[in-house]
């Protein structure tokens, strides 16, 4: 490489302990070993010694597939799986996946091509650690401003390979990055596999779960409610447009069939005007529904829905949006004939609205929907002779995506911290029939049964934090004790994490939360179940990874000694069966 | 004294902006031969000693020995350097204002904001860069339409080499706006288009009915369908019709990526919406890091005119640097390179920037193509700038010496065939060079001397033919 | 070959630098190992080409270095076959730059009005080894370190950057700095501080006489304020002058004239007389000692007229030194006697400024030397990536019809001129304190980076070996 | 039923503790020896609230009472070098930014709660240092976090004195580092040359005592060794948290290096210097800085220290051994040797281990912290290690 040139050039720092990282220019990377047909029959066949050897009785499943056989043997196997754990077991993997794990007959084994025996006594074997609520690699590269149609896919830094490299140097090979918090709903998280560094986006499962943050900081309780209700106001509307889909869905079957059975529909030439005159009710219809959203500011309705979020509560209609742009530009030429005022269209509704004005604003929902049913039957009646085409709802970006959380296509987490919150949202979690978890949960002490009743999930984050001073204060100290009431209070899964850092660390320090949680009061295999397959479970991965398990795929991690002991170090990882991390030079 | 010269100076940029008048508005192409000059096609071996016929505005022939007309106004370029007319790949210097501040605009057009005023034009004509790219700036999501600009003229109409070239977009968050939120932009704003575009095919299809009055009897799905083809492009709203066009893959786009991480996501949206055909890469410094990503796309890109990328190691903190270009080349990638704009150093110049290239190893052609050739086809106008080829325009410069030399200066300038910078007429340059009392003729003249004297007397004969078309 | 290609060396360089890292390397072994022993023994720099600044630049030159100090210089020149031999013929050789104004290492806290008794050396705290390190690196060998504040701050130290520790500097007194920035203030305060250095001159020569012819009685009477008096006096007399006229042809006669009568009044006063420690430099300064030098700075060019008019009356010392700090405008007073055609040696930043209220820019430092000034350039800033650039900002100037060797002068003999070394510094000739750079390239190519650096012939830097120790 | 059972457990342990009188043993499972190795199944013998003997075989008197306790490990009490226990923010003087002749020890409340949490954290004694506002902060004070009142007080600890940005500012002198540099030759000079002055300044000036210095940049490093150099000075470099990247400087100062404070957010860059100064063979002292940051982060920051590969010998003497010795105590505490304070932790497992909770903390024999909810442990096993 031309021009690379050091400032300091006694530095008595060289980096040896990092993991094989591409540096620009030139390939240093482990691959799959790559066999061509006729290598792969010999391969079989030596597999089958092979396995022989290390094992009493060889599956056949396990040397159907191709490729090279890994096995650690010997060592304390922590499977995260109803195994247990395992002294003196054998993991071996094949083709990337987990081919079996049980017990070491601890016979002596040639060394073979194909087979790459790792003798692990004393040594302890689990499966890649997973760090479920992380910040790990995020790089927003602005005002963090989420929007529910965020994904954290498109802020994550694969070229932050250094951060990822120490998580992957911890033991950590799966990382759920979630969009930072800002309120509200911030998007969907993603999950990443640090299968190989060099190619991280390649690796990325997009859409994991919605996130939510309630009651961050030290907001007041008001404003913590409008946080609170602004929330059910976007899962509300979000449920009215399901069931606005549903309904057009039905009609346009019904549609579809009178028009195969022969009906049509007559075109006029004044369906012009009246289309236009539909539009324009459509528009009040429009904002009419944005009342049912029970106290949403009708004017804040759907006008700013392609900017991805909806004004709650808070007045944002100084910008002019592209849209009023471009049909205040087309006024200009348009409409100055039927003297129509440029820029009459854009600030006068606020000035002529009045809520308070308004009766229906802040009525009753049921009331509106009977309204509304009742046009609808009298429509219906109306244009009973004549075929009609049904009219599609709006499109709605937000709730495209909370709908998905409504029909638990997608699970939810809600970040929250306050008891008195906690209760809040699992009443939410309740009323709208999520597959949701708590996340965060420093104050879930007092709360910890109902949460355990709610059989909703939790994800601790940071064990212990720093202190006072800062708006994290509520963090302080607090999850050490929701770890340990959590476990007393049998709340499953329990999930340990990094948490929000903010400054892109994370998972780095995942054992040692664990350790923190152990000494609080959590037992040692609940916390390596935190951190692999609980972990796994939050983020809809237990069926392939999290644990060590015959056919998951083998993401393995190598110990010098216990996961949570202080001076155990990650000697080796193995991802998809192929070692990413290895530690050189030993102890 | 001090007030006099300070006036005259005043007065000569006043002066220089009406020559520019002038050479704009003297709009009939004469036929030129340059001859005896070293001419560097770039495209081609070097001729030590050649011709360069120049009629109706272009190139009509180059060569060793070239037959000239008898009407040919012949240049003697003895000792010269014939070379084509530099190419700024990428800016938004020229506009008055680089941005609109709604993220989402892909009605706009630069042609509204280019500010022929500017001393940047004057100065890239000076520099020999005789094709401005200007498009809007990196603050946005979508922006508008680009457009080719020759450095003369007085209006964005005398000064445009080509219309509408490309569209802009970035995929690095725009001002107040994160990551997330600028990519969901991107998706509502196709999403939107798509949705709209099907509605007018489904209205196409109903009015067609409705003329021939028939009834419906599809549904709606299939009248999309069967509206598609009957959507003239008179029906396409302005807000939609550029927007469209780059979906198709019709328009050539700029997309800018300023991190690393940028690229892939730049990368992904350019082919989900169907516009990667058309991309080209408008990088940051640290985008190199993104090369494998680059190379596998294997469009053009522009470069950041920092050229060097500097970084401490996250373990180490050792300062790392890394030469940019050098790391694209060796990637077989075709690169633009930009001018660090603003910088009181070298590196305000495309030819310094392609002479740094040449020290840091790339080779001589491909950093002459980087400042020319390339840029004009990344532009889609490779078959008009970029060369010395027969056919092309003609904007073509005579230089003092070699082009990546530090004492070399742009002598002659000609933009399709007109002669439109001049040296010795160049006046700030003519005072920059002047020996102290050259300039205000000799330092002992009494000082009672008008002011408005002296400038006639330097200026006449300079513009002799103001021969005003317009 | 003048002018500086910037294309096509990139390529053979690279494949010389190999061997010629080894080359290096070994030198370098052998010249640590030897350097103690090697103290009155020869060392030679076979260069490429060397830019000697002084005289010619010289084709396969060779260097010969004896006790720090350059013997030789030459195409063929003659020295012991047991001499150290340096290989650089790849390179070209320079002297070693010099940045004449900079605040690196400098400690003093803002001084104000006169302290020129305070001395840089007495407080300078040595920069990092890196530092030091990094402008080798680009090519400067020699810092004179300003005291830091207005007026008259105190007094410069010249320091070299091959690792000097606090004090050590090659002139650590006699280079007196004038700030010259908001004239109503300061030019009163520089006047009452001549004034002052004026009454202690004659007093110190009273004194002296004295001493020499009567006994130590007298001294007891002689006591007494005329200092009030002196001052009414002279006042209305300068303004008077300088009302008048432009200053143009004035400044020569004006001063005898009100000297004589002030000296006599004074008389009596005295007894055991020493002169202040402030006083001592300005004194100095008024009695055109040898080897003390004015620094002054101006930030328009008015101040320049107005510093005429502040020293109206006294002798200053022959040989004034001008930094301008702000310059934009100097222009307008280049005629002026004390600029142009003057001995005055000229600082500047190496920039192409503008014509006041117009785009239009001009090159200042060619005007001035036109003019007849002796014109150097400082740094921009006191950052080393500054100090790496200069030599592309002179280039720049080059191209803007600065003449090479005016160029390659500003970068080292002008800066020596300025803080009074030039016999010991700035060129490469005979005599001179071997400070070599040795580039890959022409002085005033941009893209030539300093490869050696040579400092009493001991390699202080050499890239290619720091390159090969990090592999 | 749990409850009842948390009641009587409390009761026995208390007295079991107060039968013990003034002198007792305690057998445990084992105790972190100074170079932190583990020497299994000892007896701890107080007398006096002094260890009496510690080790394998240890002859208990007669009618001294034994506590068993054989699933649990002790470990020495911690020492924290820098902290601003129970001064209220009162350690600040705006005027000035000289203050050699302040002293810490006037200026904490002795039952502040901020000692029993630090004391619950394990952190027995502590340096509380005046603020690192100053150029020259004053002389801080060594003292103990609970135990015997009188025994509270440990003396005068070494002089306090920073060198980073917070020390300096515009409206008092000095204004730069420079400017204190300058400031403090000058002061130095003058305690030279007056060898009476026996105030801490003038002791540390002519290189007598050693002194705290906070630092923070890997620069301050460098200027602090330079001029400790130039002066003839003995300084502990203070928060040098990457005094590896000057590792010659870190060197030459010849003393201890003070590091801290480690949180789970701390990027690997730092939290491996300690790694790199072990390597190199100075040694490093951790702080918690509490009550900044919790005095818990102390044990935390060892574990994290350990993770990126530091000797458990080094880890284990930075949080007593080498603490001690800076504060100037080492014949007192710092280590379980007989004759020293009975200052120790009880731990139910190692006591360098995250995951060990710390069951009791004793002072001076006294027994000053008990783990809230060890009874719930001790009733289910379930919160033990397998």
């Amino acid at each position: 490489m031309t021009g690379t040139v050091s400032r300091y050039t006694q530095s008595p720092i060289h980096p040896v302990d990092r993991p094989p990282l591409r540096r620009w220019g030139k390939l240093k990377y482990s691959c799959y070993c790559s066999l061509n047909g006729r290598d792969a029959l010999t391969m079989r066949v030596i597999c089958r010694v092979i396995l022989g050897w290390v094992l009493l009785t060889p599956t056949t499943s396990v040397w159907a597939q191709g490729g090279g056989i890994t096995a650690i043997r010997g060592a304390t196997v922590l499977t995260s799986s109803d195994a247990g754990t395992i002294e003196n077991g054998v993991v071996i993997m094949r083709g990337g996946k987990i081919a079996d794990v049980r017990v070491s007959s601890g016979q002596a084994v040639p060394p073979m091509p194909g087979l790459n025996l790792i003798e692990a006594e004393g040594k302890y074997v689990t499966a890649g650690l997973i760090d479920a609520w992380s910040t790990l690699g995020l790089n927003p590269g602005g005002p963090i401003a989420p929007v529910a149609t965020s994904r954290a896919t498109d802020a994550l830094n694969v070229y932050d390979r250094d951060a990822f490299a120490d998580a992957l140097r911890m033991g950590v090979t799966g990382v759920c990055v979630t969009p930072p918090a800002a309120g509200g709903f911030s998007g969907t998280a993603a999950f990443v596999r640090l299968k190989d560094l060099n190619d991280l986006a390649g690796n990325v499962t997009d859409d994991v779960c919605i996130v939510a943050q309630v009651g961050l900081g030290t907001k007041g309780p008001v404003s913590r409610l409008a946080e609170l209700k602004a929330l059910r106001d976007l899962l509300e509307t979000a449920a009215a447009y399901r069931d606005a889909l549903d309904e057009y869905d039905e009609k346009l079957e019904d549609y579809k069939k009178a028009l195969k059975d022969g009906k049509t529909v007559k075109l006029t030439k004044d369906d012009d005007k009246e289309k236009e005159k539909k539009a324009a009710k459509k528009g009040e219809g429009r904002r009419g529904r944005g009342r049912r959203g029970r106290g949403r500011h009708p004017e804040h309705d759907h006008e700013h829905d392609h900017h991805g979020h909806t004004c709650v509560g808070i007045r944002c209609c100084d910008e002019i949006t592209e849209d009023e742009f471009v049909e205040w530009l087309q006024s200009l030429g348009e409409k100055k004939e039927e003297g129509h005022v440029p820029g009459d269209d854009i600030g006068n509704e606020h000035v002529e609205y009045d809520p308070w004005a308004d009766p229906d604003w802040a009525s009753d929902e049921p009331e509106e929907k009977k309204d509304d049913a009742k046009d609808k039957k009298d429509g219906d009646k109306k244009d009973d002779d004549e075929l009609k085409k049904p009219d599609k709802p709006a499109y709605d970006p937000v709730s495209e995506v909370l709908m998905r959380a409504i029909k638990r296509e997608i699970p939810i987490r809600f970040e929250v911290h306050r008891p008195g919150d906690v209760l809040h949202v699992l009443k939410l979690i309740d009323t709208y029939y999520l597959d949701a978890t708590v996340v965060g949960a420093s104050g879930l002490l007092p709360v910890a049964e109902n949460v355990a009743d709610a059989k909703v999930g939790v994800i601790v984050g940071q064990v212990i934090g720093s202190a006072g001073g800062n708006d994290r204060s509520h963090l302080r100290d607090l999850n050490l004790q929701s770890a340990a009431a959590s476990q007393h209070a049998e709340v499953s899964p329990l999930v340990l994490s990094s948490g929000r850092q903010g400054n892109g660390v994370g998972g780095q320090y995942l054992t040692q939360n664990a350790a923190l949680a152990v000494s609080g009061g959590l037992s040692e295999d609940a916390a390596i179940r935190a951190i692999t397959i609980e972990a796994a479970r939050s983020c809809k991965m237990a069926d392939e990874i999290g644990s060590l398990e015959k056919g998951k795929k083998a993401d393995v991690v190598l110990w010098s000694g216990h996961p949570l002991a202080p001076d155990s170090v990650v000697e080796k990882v193995f991802v998809d069966g192929v070692e990413v991390y290895s530690r050189e030079g030993g102890q | 004294m001090n007030q006099r010269r300070l006036h005259r100076s005043a007065t000569m940029a006043l002066m220089l902006s009406a020559a520019i008048a002038v050479f704009v508005s003297a709009a009939q192409a004469q036929t030129v031969l340059l001859e005896n000059g070293k001419i560097i096609p770039v495209n081609g071996e070097p001729i030590e000693k050649g011709s360069v016929l120049i009629k109706n505005g272009r190139i009509e022939a180059v060569g060793a020995s070239v037959d000239a007309p008898f009407d040919a106004k012949v240049i003697d370029c003895e000792g010269k350097v014939i070379f084509p007319g530099m190419i700024d790949a990428h800016t938004w210097r020229g506009l008055d204002v680089p941005n609109e501040s709604p993220g989402v605009t892909p009605f706009l057009n630069v042609y509204d904001a280019i500010d022929p005023s500017q001393l940047f034009f004057e100065d890239s004509l000076r520099d020999g860069v005789l094709s401005i790219h200007v498009s809007p700036g990196n603050n946005t999501i979508i922006d508008g339409l680009t457009r080719v600009v020759h450095p003369i003229g007085l209006t964005p109409e005398q000064m445009t080499t080509a219309p509408d070239v490309a569209m802009k977009l970035s995929v690095t968050p725009k001002t107040g706006y994160d990551r997330m939120r600028q990519m969901a932009e991107f998706r509502e704003a196709f999403r939107k288009l798509d949705e709209e575009m099907a509605q007018l095919a489904e209205k196409k299809y109903e009015d067609k009915l409705r003329e021939d009055e028939k009834d419906l009897t599809v549904p709606p799905e299939e009248a999309r369908e069967k509206g598609k083809e009957l959507i003239e492009p008179k029906d396409i709203p302005d807000k939609n019709r550029n927007l469209l066009m780059l979906s198709q893959g019709k328009l050539r786009n700029f997309v800018y990526c300023g991190a690393a991480m940028d690229v892939p996501a730049a990368i992904r949206t350019a082919k989900q919406y169907g516009f990667f055909d058309q991309s080209v890469f408008v990088l940051g410094s640290e985008t190199f890091k993104a090369i494998d990503a680059l190379k596998d796309a294997g469009r053009p890109v522009v470069l950041d005119g920092n050229l060097v990328h500097t970084e401490a190691d996250a373990l180490t903190g050792e300062e790392e640097e890394t030469f940019v270009p050098k790391v694209i080349d060796d990637a077989g990638l075709k690169f633009a390179l930009q001018r660090q704009w603003g910088s009181t150093l070298g590196e305000r110049y495309l030819w310094y920037q392609a002479a740094r290239c040449v020290r840091e190893g790339i080779s001589r052609d491909h950093a002459l193509k980087s400042i020319t050739l390339w840029p004009a086809e990344m532009l889609g106008l490779g078959d008009r700038l970029g060369s010395l080829e027969k056919g092309k325009d003609a904007n073509v410069l005579v230089l003092s010496g070699d082009p990546l030399k530090m004492t070399t200066w742009v002598e002659l300038g000609f933009v399709q065939g007109e002669k439109v910078y001049d040296k010795a007429e160049d006046i700030r340059l003519n005072r920059l060079f002047a020996a102290p009392e050259d300039e205000l003729g000799p330092s002992t003249a009494p000082v009672s001397q008008p002011v408005e004297e002296g400038h006639t007397e330097v200026h006449q004969g300079e513009y002799e033919e103001p021969e005003t078309d317009q | 070959m003048n002018s500086i290609y910037l294309g096509q060396v990139a390529i053979r360089l690279t494949a010389a630098r190999a061997a010629l890292a080894v080359a290096l390397v070994v030198s370098t072994f052998a010249l640590t190992a030897t350097a103690q022993a090697a103290g009155d023994r020869y060392t030679v720099i076979k260069t490429k080409k060397a830019v000697t600044v002084g005289g010619e630049e010289i084709d396969d030159a060779s260097i010969v270095i004896v006790d720090g100090k350059i013997e030789a210089v030459g195409k063929n020149v003659d020295y012991p076959s047991d001499s150290i031999v340096i290989d650089a013929k790849k390179l070209t050789a320079m002297p070693g730059m010099i940045n004449p104004r900079t605040m690196i290492g400098q400690q003093l806290p803002n001084n104000r009005g006169n302290k020129s008794n305070f001395l840089v050396k007495d407080e300078f705290e040595p920069p990092e080894d890196e530092t030091y390190h990094d402008l080798l690196k680009a090519g400067y060998t020699l810092l004179g370190v300003l005291p830091n504040g207005s007026g008259l701050p105190g007094q410069s130290l010249v320091v070299p950057t091959h690792g000097s520790k606090a004090g050590e500097g090659v002139r650590d007194e006699g280079l007196v700095r004038i700030t010259f920035g908001r004239p109503p203030n300061e030019k009163d305060a520089l006047r009452g501080v001549l004034k002052e250095a004026e009454k202690a001159i004659e007093a110190e020569k009273e004194a002296k006489e004295k001493a020499e012819k009567e006994a130590e009685e007298k001294k007891k009477e002689a006591a007494s304020k005329p200092k009030e008096e002196k001052k009414d006096e002279k006042k209305p007399d300068d303004k008077g002058d300088k009302d008048k006229g432009d200053g143009k042809d004035k400044k020569p006669t004006s001063q005898p004239a009100s000297k004589p009568s002030a000296k006599k009044e004074e008389k009596k006063e005295e007894k055991k007389f020493e002169i202040k420690d402030e006083l001592k430099a300005p004194v100095k300064l008024l009695k055109k000692e040898e080897g003390i030098v004015a620094l002054v700075e101006f930030a328009r060019a008015s101040d320049v007229l107005h510093f005429v008019e502040a020293i109206d009356g006294f002798e200053f010392a022959q040989h004034y030194a001008f930094a301008s700090r702000g310059y934009d405008d100097l222009h307008n007073i280049i005629e002026h006697p004390l600029i142009g055609g003057a001995d005055a040696t000229v600082m500047l930043k190496p920039l192409l400024p503008q014509m006041p209220l117009t785009v239009n820019p001009y090159n200042l430092a060619r005007e001035l030397i036109e003019e007849g000034c002796t014109v150097g350039f400082y740094p921009l800033d006191d950052n080393v990536r500054e100090h790496e650039l200069m030599r592309e900002r002179v280039a720049l100037l080059t191209r803007a019809g600065l003449k090479r060797e005016d160029a390659l002068k500003a970068l080292t003999l002008v800066p020596a001129q300025y803080l009074g070394l030039e016999k010991q510094y700035g060129t490469l000739e005979k005599e001179k304190v071997a400070d070599v750079v040795l580039l890959d390239g022409d002085p005033l190519d941009p893209f030539a980076k300093v490869q050696m650096v040579v400092v009493g012939g001991k390699v202080v830097f050499d890239r290619a070996a720091e390159e090969k120790d990090k592999r | 039923m749990h409850k009842r059972m948390v009641f009587t457990l409390a009761l026995l342990l208390t007295a079991s503790v107060a039968l013990a009188g003034d002198s007792y043993a305690i057998k445990a499972a084992g105790y972190l020896k100074p170079d932190g190795s583990i020497e299994k199944d000892i007896t701890l013998l107080v007398i006096d609230g002094k260890i009496g003997a510690i080790g394998q075989d240890v002859s208990v008197p007669n009618g001294v009472a034994v506590v068993e306790r054989n699933d649990q490990m002790i470990g020495p009490g911690l020492v924290d070098v820098h902290t601003t226990l129970g001064t209220n923010g009162r350690n600040f003087e705006q005027a000035n930014s000289i203050e050699a002749g302040a002293r810490a020890k006037e200026l904490f409340d002795p039952d502040h709660h901020d000692f029993k949490e630090a004391a619950a954290a394990g952190i027995t004694t502590v340096i509380i240092a005046p603020a690192s506002t100053h150029l020259i902060g004053g002389r801080t004070v060594v003292v103990k976090t609970g135990g015997p009142r009188e025994e509270r007080m440990m003396g005068e600890g070494p002089l306090k004195l920073s060198l980073t940005q917070e020390a300096f500012n515009m409206r008092r002198t000095p204004t730069s580092l420079t400017g204190g540099l300058y400031n403090l030759r000058q002061m130095i000079a003058a305690a030279e040359k007056n060898k009476n002055d026996q105030s801490a300044f003038a002791r540390w000036a002519r290189g007598e005592t050693h002194a705290l210095v906070e630092v923070g940049t890997p620069e301050g490093v460098s200027t602090l060794a330079q001029f400790a150099e130039e002066q003839g000075l003995k300084c502990v470099a203070l928060y040098a948290n990457q005094a590896a990247e000057r590792l010659d400087d870190a060197k030459s100062l010849g003393q201890p290096i003070v590091l801290g404070t480690y949180e789970f957010s701390d990027p690997r860059r730092y939290t491996r210097n300690p790694n790199i100064l072990a390597a190199n063979d100075i040694p490093f002292a951790l702080t918690s800085s509490a009550p900044r940051y919790q005095s818990a982060l102390m044990r935390v920051g060892a574990a994290m220290v350990m993770k990126q590969g530091a000797p458990r010998s080094a880890v284990a003497a930075s949080l007593t051994t080498v603490p001690a010795e800076i504060a100037g105590v080492a014949k007192r505490v710092g280590s379980l040797t007989p004759g020293k304070d009975a200052d120790f932790i009880l731990y139910d497992g190692d006591p360098l281990d995250l995951r060990s909770r710390m069951r009791a903390v004793f002072i001076g024999g006294e027994r000053v912290y008990v783990s809230e909810t060890l009874a719930s442990h001790d009733g289910s096993k379930e919160g033990g290690k397998s």
